[in-house]
């Protein structure tokens, strides 16, 4: 068997997860590497979560809210939103590839999508490789 | 020698020197210090040798201060030989602590490193580019030199850490505290704890006034006229203040300079760096995508921001590249 | 192209029966319900929309109508009442008024006197016809056969007539109506059409369609329901066999075998089959009995009439009582002449042609249309292809 | 928080909805193994009778402290299992569910790949389990007034049957009088009552009740506090501020008509006789169908989803505008007998009581009904010199096929239903959400349809979604009865779950003060300390994200849970690399 990403996914509770839930009721299949973690809201998401599942050897982390606008807690995503692109700047200058980190709006109708989300994002990631995060500091204890 | 005493050591490992500077400046305390201790090596003040140490029984030392990140062999060496001679080891210092300064290194490769200081540095005479080696042939023999490692590390990375003084230098009034604490006999906190800092963060002794965040737009210290009186993040400045342990005495926003985190990360945060990343973007006055970029693109150098002092005791602690 | 809706159209096909289109709301249960509804003429639905939208031009130039043979399964099972099957029928009486040129159908189908009116003064003037015929050819009324005209050819002769040349033109002046008439058919369904551009073969290639629909009524056959197509036929034959008695009678003067066992089997056939239509168009038992248009009252009331006159004629002259043999007989040719000359060109009976045609026309544009998309697939194969 | 923890853990095989994709016995195998793990058990149905006995017995057995249940979605079945080991003598916030259906066996294809993944998120609930904290209920006191923002039929109506039941009512309206849009029409579908009728009766009984204020020309200023124990400031007229303190809040502010002229193909505002609905409404509340040259119109046609079920426009559908279609096709056939009335629509939508009758009844009475695609909708021409009507409609009938034209004496565009331009304020006062249109969202959209996020806010009528009369008073109704349920306990059980600061770690930076949506962090200026008003919080996490100092603590959603559940769903996945 080839290379399988392993991918962790935290979803807000009232969009995405149920979006993912709808993907179940619906049997709309998708690729298994993603392992979901489920929040209340987007804006749950603490940037060491993510720095969290990298350093234990995640080879990608992808972040689900509701679409803007649509937040359950009226204004959660927009968290999200401001907090990604300054952890995306921080995770660019720590070499880590632009795909390996994603956010998606994905409703709790979109069962559909969510599949196309975790599909996409498992093919891009299996093209790029396996993280060497955790490889590298593995590594870094055995050889200076 | 008198065995009632004290014994300690003084260690300067991947470091400025300023930590041990910081000894130092206790000012007429150090001859408490003295009266109180037999100091068997202190980079700064006392010429100990390595073979001294090596010669002592082991866990003959009582007190053993490690300042300064692990960057060589060299640095690696020492920390193992004091480790096994003294009974309590403390990280001292930022850098001994979570990484320092020097950890910043860690977004470049060892190579990355050594081309731009022995390579491509305009200072360097054509004809003269020579890389460092652990081991040289020279005539009548080899030539070491301490190995150039591939990353820094923090102390515990290297040897268990018993106590952990924070500060880039941990303020002398800290250093005093600590030492006190150690000389007067009394029981020691648990292992692992970090001694000489606040449980709470630096806005809990900035007197700066505080209100609610909301940022248009950030800027750097001296873009902006400050108003000395309101805090430093309100005014657009990224300041690590409030996520970083306060016991530093307020310098920097005192200063009118804001925090850059020497003091390492709160009790119950695993990455110092995520909770400046995350709570500064948070307070971001905008919905808008673009508007967000727009306003993020105010902060240059977000690693520089975020790690300044805890890059090698990060989640991530260097870079992939 | 676009079309203009005419709001008035619906108005008048009311008066064709179309009373339920309107609560139509395009389900489709009904084209899927149809047996005979196969591609590319997918009915009743779309002939229902042209009615609602008042598309007059559309629905002159459809054959659909035509290809129904009304069993009623689509009103049975219409979930909004709107009696696709009668609606059919009325579109069908609709069309047999567009395709007269003389305007006289229209007439007779908006009008129930004017049908009734014209019945009754056509068989009038034939009774007075046939008995002028009769009594002026010297025919005594009290013996049977003797006052039909033609056991008396020799006097009509002399009187320079020929009972065959009256036969003839009449004949003509009927089947040159309905001639007219299916051109008109023709061209508003398939000639004026230029999108279709029948080549010549393809007429040829199904031009026995007309007969054999015409007598097998193979179609009505694939209907779900058998027994409307039994009695149809049953109705069909006995005017085929009349049909047959007279050209006997005509041609070959031969009244013993025709007259004495085709005549009272076609008698009793159309006796038999139009009581029994008639009573379930009274009585409203099935599905196609429910709704009647004069012209179906009128028709069937006719070829009863038609029928037991006929019969009892026939009796009356076996038995021997020759005076009410022959007022049968007048009686009879009075309700013959009207359904010939009214019945048959104007309304109701007018379907024994068009109906057959259109079969005809539709098989024709049918292979039209798989020809052309035969070929369309054709040329698609080599393009899906190089893609 | 211990290592000596004794969990159970039940692994469903949910009949085969589980079982057939995902191998139960191998997950059960290798989750035995699992530090911590008691017992371990797969069966086939858990959420059934048995199968919660099984773990309400195996906690008295083997003495078990946290449970773990693989199976549906936690949306599903928390609830289930979390009732199920309370009744075993446990906490109910002991539990943590894995997914391991409705985002494992339902969704993948390949029994390895589907059997690993059960493995990664069973392991992750096993590893998140030991740090789980037992929670249990609030209550806070209840105050039985109630504020009702709106005075449209929605609005009396809720007022009234407060009032009804004897509990005080502040009606705030911002017009100058009662009955909203429904005071815009004329008849009402399908049964055409008068609108006016039903309207005069309770705008009587409403200003005639002494438990009920009504505030005309007045808008609510701010709202603060929480569920039971509000406070709102009304001003009236402009200047006049009035404090009142209420326990729930009823929103429902209804909805405007969508602007009929920005769907330049329909001619509104170029041709003086394309009118909306309302202006058709007002022709007929005055009893007159006419053109603008005072003529009556021969051809009529109606034009439906104008601005709804559009990719253009909005895309959802308005709900009451087409039986209102049908309402004025019949309304006019009245008032112009000979009129030839058609009606163009998407998608005739005859839902309600009484509804589809209404639609063929009026098919009967030779309304031309035709269908066109949303994507290709029907444009309005002049008609051409010495036309005897005034308009050309053209249309794509899809139903035929045919591109049709229709004369137009008079044409009626059927304006869907839009949120209101101030429901972005509205939301932000009583703190609720809205969708993308604008609508305020629901706490449920099926079970939960008059409750909103924020405790003791309630929406009906329009301001939530279209809706028709019937709809908008049952919701009114509902609110009521919510209210008033909660005023017979006379306190209100709050869910325990939701973020506190921890003084000993806060420093009073106030990052959080401003990320809360709820306004729920409240800062104490002596003591420089932000505190949360747990009744406030509903849990979303925001601020313990943003919190730089790591001072503030999501119950049940704490970083070192969370952590558990990376390393558990990684773990595994190292294991087998």
């Amino acid at each position: 068997m080839g290379f399988e990403p392993r991918i962790v996914g935290f979803l807000c509770n009232w969009c995405s997860y149920t979006g993912a839930d709808l993907a179940g009721t619906s049997r709309i299949k998708y690729q298994p590497n993603v392992s979901i973690i489920r929040v209340m809201c987007s804006a749950r998401i603490d940037p060491t979560f993510v720095l969290k599942a990298l350093s234990m050897g995640a080879d990608g982390v992808v972040i689900c809210g509701c679409h803007p606008v649509d937040c359950h807690y009226i204004s959660g995503n927009y968290k999200a939103m401001r907090r990604f692109p300054l952890l995306k700047k921080l995770l660019k200058e720590f070499g880590v590839e632009d795909e390996r980190v994603r956010l998606e709006w994905v409703s709790a109708s979109e069962g559909q999508r969510f599949s196309e989300v975790i599909n996409d994002m498992t093919d891009k990631i299996r093209a790029l490789g396996p993280s060497k995060i955790r490889v590298q500091l593995d590594a870094d204890k055995v050889e200076r | 020698m008198d065995k009632k005493k004290l014994q300690i050591a003084l260690y300067w490992g991947a470091a400025c020197g300023g930590c041990d500077v910081s000894v130092l400046d206790t000012n007429e305390f150090i001859l408490d210090i003295a009266a109180a201790c037999d100091i068997h090596m202190w980079p700064i003040a006392h010429d100990g040798k390595y073979k001294d140490i090596e010669a002592l029984e082991d866990g003959f030392l009582d007190l053993a201060m490690y300042n300064g990140a692990v960057r060589n062999s060299e640095n690696e060496h020492i920390a193992h030989l004091l480790r096994k001679k003294s009974k309590v080891m403390v990280a001292y210092g930022s850098c001994a602590h979570i990484g320092g300064i020097p950890g910043l290194a860690n977004t470049f490769t060892r190579e990355e490193i050594f081309e731009s200081a022995y390579l491509k540095n305009p200072s360097i005479q054509e004809g003269n580019k020579t890389v460092p080696q652990p081991q040289t042939e020279v005539d009548g023999g080899e030539l070491t030199i301490p190995a150039f490692y591939k990353r820094v590390y923090k102390l515990d990375d290297v040897v268990d850490v018993d106590y952990y003084i924070p500060g880039c230098p941990p303020a002398p009034e800290q250093c005093k505290a600590v030492l006190s604490l150690i000389v007067s006999g009394q029981p020691l906190p648990p292992k692992g704890s970090v001694v000489g800092a606040s449980e709470r963060a630096l806005c809990e002794d900035c007197q700066r006034k505080k209100d609610e965040k909301m940022i248009k737009q950030f800027f750097r210290p001296w873009q902006i006229i400050q108003d000395p009186e309101k805090c430093l993040l309100e005014q657009g400045i990224v300041c690590a203040g409030s996520a970083t342990r306060s016991g530093c005495g307020v310098r920097c926003p005192d200063s009118n300079m804001p925090c850059r985190g020497c003091y390492g990360p709160m009790p119950n945060v695993v990455d110092q760096g995520a909770k400046i990343i995350s709570s500064v973007s948070s307070i971001i006055d905008s919905q808008d995508p673009e508007e967000i970029d727009k306003i993020l693109s105010g902060i240059h150098d977000i690693t520089g921001y975020a790690y300044r002092f805890g890059m090698a005791g990060s989640l991530l602690q260097r870079s992939v590249r | 192209m676009a079309v203009r809706a005419n709001p008035n159209l619906l108005k008048q096909l009311k008066r064709y029966g179309a009373d339920d289109v309107t609560k139509c709301f395009h389900c489709g249960t009904c084209s899927a319900t149809c047996p005979l509804s196969q591609e590319p003429f997918l009915f009743p639905r779309k002939s229902m929309r042209y009615l609602q939208m008042g598309l007059g031009d559309r629905l002159k130039g459809n054959l659909e109508p035509w290809l129904c043979y009304y069993c009623g399964d689509c009103s049975d099972q219409c979930p909004r009442e709107a009696q696709p099957g009668e609606t059919m029928m009325s579109m069908r009486r609709w069309l047999t008024a567009k395709y007269d040129f003389t305007g006289l159908s229209m007439l007779f189908y908006e009008s129930r006197t004017a049908e009734v009116a014209a019945i009754i003064v056509v068989g009038i003037l034939s009774g007075i016809g046939f008995y002028l015929l009769g009594a002026l050819s010297g025919g005594d009324f009290g013996s049977y056969p003797g006052f039909i005209p033609g056991h008396n050819a020799e006097y009509l002769t002399e009187l320079g007539w020929d009972v065959k040349s009256v036969v003839l033109v009449m004949a003509v002046f009927v089947l040159g109506l309905l001639g007219i008439n299916v051109l008109r058919m023709w061209w508003f369904t398939t000639g004026s059409r230029k999108d279709l551009n029948v080549p010549f073969d393809i007429y040829m290639k199904h031009i026995l369609l007309c007969p054999w629909h015409f007598f097998t009524q193979k179609r009505y056959s694939e209907c779900d329901k058998k027994k409307p197509w039994v009695v149809h036929i049953i109705l069909m034959l006995g005017f085929v066999a009349l049909f047959a008695v007279f050209l006997a009678h005509m041609i070959w003067q031969d009244d013993t075998h025709a007259h004495t066992y085709l005549g009272p089997l076609a008698g009793v056939m159309l006796v038999g089959a139009s009581s029994f239509a008639l009573s379930g168009r009274l009585n409203k038992t099935e599905a196609h009995y429910k709704y009647s248009h004069h012209s179906d009252m009128n028709f069937l009331y006719m070829c009863l009439f038609v029928g037991l006159t006929g019969l009892a004629q026939h009796i009356a002259g076996r038995i021997g009582c020759g005076a009410f043999a022959n007022f049968m007989y007048i009686l009879h040719m009075m309700g013959a002449v009207p359904m010939l000359l009214i019945q048959l060109p104007f309304t109701k009976w007018a379907h024994l042609v068009y109906r057959p045609h259109a079969m005809y026309f539709a098989a024709i544009q049918a292979d039209v249309i798989a020809g052309r998309e035969g070929a369309k697939g054709a040329s698609a194969v080599p393009h899906k292809q190089s893609a | 928080m211990t290592t000596e923890c004794k969990i159970g853990v039940y692994v469903c095989s949910c009949g085969t909805n589980i079982g057939k994709m995902v191998d139960c016995d191998a997950v059960t195998g290798y989750t035995k193994n699992l530090p911590g793990v008691a017992v371990c058990k797969s069966y086939k149905y858990m959420c059934s009778n048995p199968g919660q006995e099984m773990i309400v017995k195996d906690i008295q057995r083997y003495g078990l402290d946290r449970v773990v249940v693989a199976a549906c979605s936690p949306r599903m079945h928390e609830p289930t299992f979390r009732a199920a080991i309370s009744h075993g003598g446990l906490n109910p916030y002991y539990l943590e569910m894995a997914n391991i259906r409705e985002q494992c066996s339902w969704v993948h294809d390949d029994h390895q790949q589907a059997t690993d993944k059960a493995k990664a998120l069973t392991c992750a609930a096993v590893k998140r389990v030991p740090f789980h904290e037992p929670f249990d209920m609030q209550s806070v006191p209840m105050n039985s007034a109630s504020l009702v923002i709106g005075g449209g039929v929605a609005g009396l109506t809720a007022a009234l049957e407060l009032a009804d039941a004897n509990q005080p009512v502040y009606l705030v309206e911002k017009d100058g009088k009662l009955g909203g849009n429904l005071a815009r029409i004329d008849l009402t579908s399908p049964y055409l009552d008068s609108a006016k009728d039903l309207l005069a009766e309770r705008i009587c009984r409403v200003t005639k009740n002494p438990k009920i204020t009504v505030m005309l020309n007045s808008e609510v200023e701010s709202i603060s506090g929480y569920v039971g124990n509000f406070k709102a400031q009304i001003k009236s007229n402009g200047e006049a501020v009035t404090d009142i303190e209420i326990g729930s809040i009823i929103v429902c502010t209804g909805f405007r008509e969508f602007d009929a002229s920005k769907v330049g193909e329909y001619g509104y505002g170029r041709f003086p006789n394309v009118v909306t609905s309302f202006d058709l409404e007002k022709m007929l509340k005055e009893g007159r169908v006419v053109m603008k040259d005072g003529k009556t119109p021969k051809y009529v046609t109606i034009i439906n989803c104008v601005g709804s079920r559009s990719g253009k426009y909005n895309r959802y559908c308005s709900r009451v505008c087409c039986m209102t279609a049908l309402k004025y096709a019949n309304g006019i056939k009245s008032a112009a007998p000979d009129a030839f009335i058609t009606n163009l629509y998407t998608d005739m939508n005859a839902f309600g009581k009484g509804c589809e009758d209404f639609y063929r009844r009026s098919a009967e009475r030779d309304t031309i009904f035709m269908m066109f695609d949303k994507h290709a909708p029907p444009t309005v021409s002049a008609a051409g010199k010495g036309e005897h009507f005034n308009m050309l409609v053209k249309v794509n009938e899809i139903l035929s096929g045919e591109e049709v034209e229709i004369p137009a004496d008079m044409v009626v565009l059927m304006v869907g239903m839009e949120a209101r331009e101030d429901s972005m304020n509205v939301a932000r006062l009583v703190n609720i959400s809205r969708d993308k249109d604008g609508w305020f969202i629901e706490s449920h959209p099926k079970l939960d349809p008059v409750a909103t996020s924020t405790d003791g806010v309630f929406i009906a009528g329009a301001c939530a979604s279209p809706k028709d009369i019937p709809d908008t008073v049952a919701q009114a109704r509902a609110t009521t009865a919510r209210i008033l349920a909660k005023i017979c306990q006379g306190e209100i059980w709050v869910e325990p779950v939701y973020a506190e600061i921890n003084e000993d770690l806060c420093s009073g930076c106030r990052v959080c003060n401003e990320l809360c949506p709820y306004s729920a962090i409240d800062y104490d200026p002596v003591k420089k300390r932000s505190a949360i008003i747990s009744v406030m919080c509903k849990s979303c996490g925001g601020c313990v994200a943003g919190c730089p100092s790591g001072a503030i603590k999501a119950r049940h959603f704490t970083d070192k849970q969370i952590f558990e559940q990376i390393e558990g769903v990684l773990e595994w996945a190292s294991s087998r690399a």
